[in-house]
């Protein structure tokens, strides 16, 4: 089962990947958590931000172990510093 | 830029953010006897060095989705009648405004209450990021803390 | 009018108040990161009935010297940058603003904490009264005490 | 030893005197508390509120024993609602 996930980066992790944005291919169903372990291997210093990063999925903080559907919009939140 | 603006409040994510006047106006009622309107601004000194400007990032969508939660929440659990957040997105140099927030009750102690619970919790769901610039160097935040938490202590 | 104004201070006691982004801009200051603004507000309501205005009486000059106390001691208490105080006398119809503070700080705790300080203690120490105007009848606050203070509890 | 003294009112004072100030001449030297008695004669009114009234003498929150001097200007403080 094939899938588009789209992640954005914002921040420190926009500095890291060099991109805004762009659109992942899953080969199979996968958690939030496996989706950050691959792209910790294109990007491997985006893993030392990992103990710190939230996840976002469509615009709502859930848990990493939050298991990805078709077209979701994915953006691991890195310690906020608004206001 | 994302707004979100009915008769109770008024959200604003934008490189531009109105005056403080104008956030005031809008939380003021006649049942209301009392607003408070917080401002956070750049300052030129940070951990003892020299800032010369700000960069904010932000989730707009998110960021506006999260402060109608924020407001709806604190507005319910303090009894507000209105309330206001304006947050600045991209350069902020030294003495410009980043956040604006305003509320309104009919009497005082709530609208103070009220603006420290909403900042300290913006400043944690929010999904915007601060770039400090120092003289030949910017930082964010996170790149801050890293460094700091791996320094021998 | 008593207006009292210097590099750090501005009290001003006075029937007409300038608007709140002429007193957030007096406070700002590049060392500053925070900056409140309170403003209190006629009513349309009190105790269940409905006001339809305010006067205030005020013994100006002794106001301005116990304004100048305050703001001094609050200042130096938080390790304020600068404070404002502007109070209105005369009359202050439903909505019109007769009490505005200003605080500034490099960081946002001590302004919101002297925000507080400030109006407990300015309400205890300004010779200021109100009279409230009912559908009908106009009382000071006097008066509506000893009324209190006469009921059978 | 005589002296004047001039005293403003506000407020509910002001609506029980009629007046906004006026100079009181005294024929001795009298402390705040004193002068209140005097004024409590002529303005039977005003004994209502002195459980409540603070003394002010020129600009300054000052205890009701106080002495007071020539030209001292004196306001009886009412319960303030300033705000």
């Amino acid at each position: 089962m094939c899938m588009n996930i789209s992640v954005i980066y914002f921040s420190v992790l926009k500095k890291i990947t060099g991109k805004s944005q762009e659109v992942i291919r899953l080969e199979k169903q996968m958690s939030a958590e496996d989706l950050f372990g691959l792209l910790s291997k294109k990007y491997p210093e985006m893993v030392r931000y990992k103990p710190y990063i939230r996840l976002s999925v469509n615009q709502e903080y859930l848990p990493f172990e939050t298991r990805l559907k078709p077209d979701d919009e994915v953006v691991f939140i890195t310690p906020v510093s608004g206001g | 830029m994302q707004e979100f603006k009915n008769g109770t409040y008024w959200i604003l994510i934008s490189d531009h953010l109105p005056e403080l006047s104008v956030a005031g106006a809008f939380v003021q009622d006649p049942s209301c006897g009392a607003v408070n309107i917080f401002s956070g601004m750049t300052r030129n000194h940070h951990d003892g060095k020299s800032v010369t400007g700000l960069y904010y990032d932000c989730y707009e969508e998110m960021a506006l989705k999260e402060s109608k939660k924020l407001l709806d929440a604190i507005t319910k659990e303090h009894n507000l009648t209105k309330a206001l957040l304006f947050h600045k997105t991209g350069d902020a140099p030294v003495g410009e405004i980043s956040l604006i927030t305003a509320l309104s009750a009919p009497h005082r102690k709530p609208v103070l209450e009220a603006t420290e619970e909403l900042i300290n919790r913006l400043k944690q769901e929010l999904p915007i990021w601060k770039k400090e610039s120092y003289k030949g160097e910017s930082l964010w935040k996170e790149e801050q803390l890293l460094k700091k938490e791996q320094q021998p202590s």
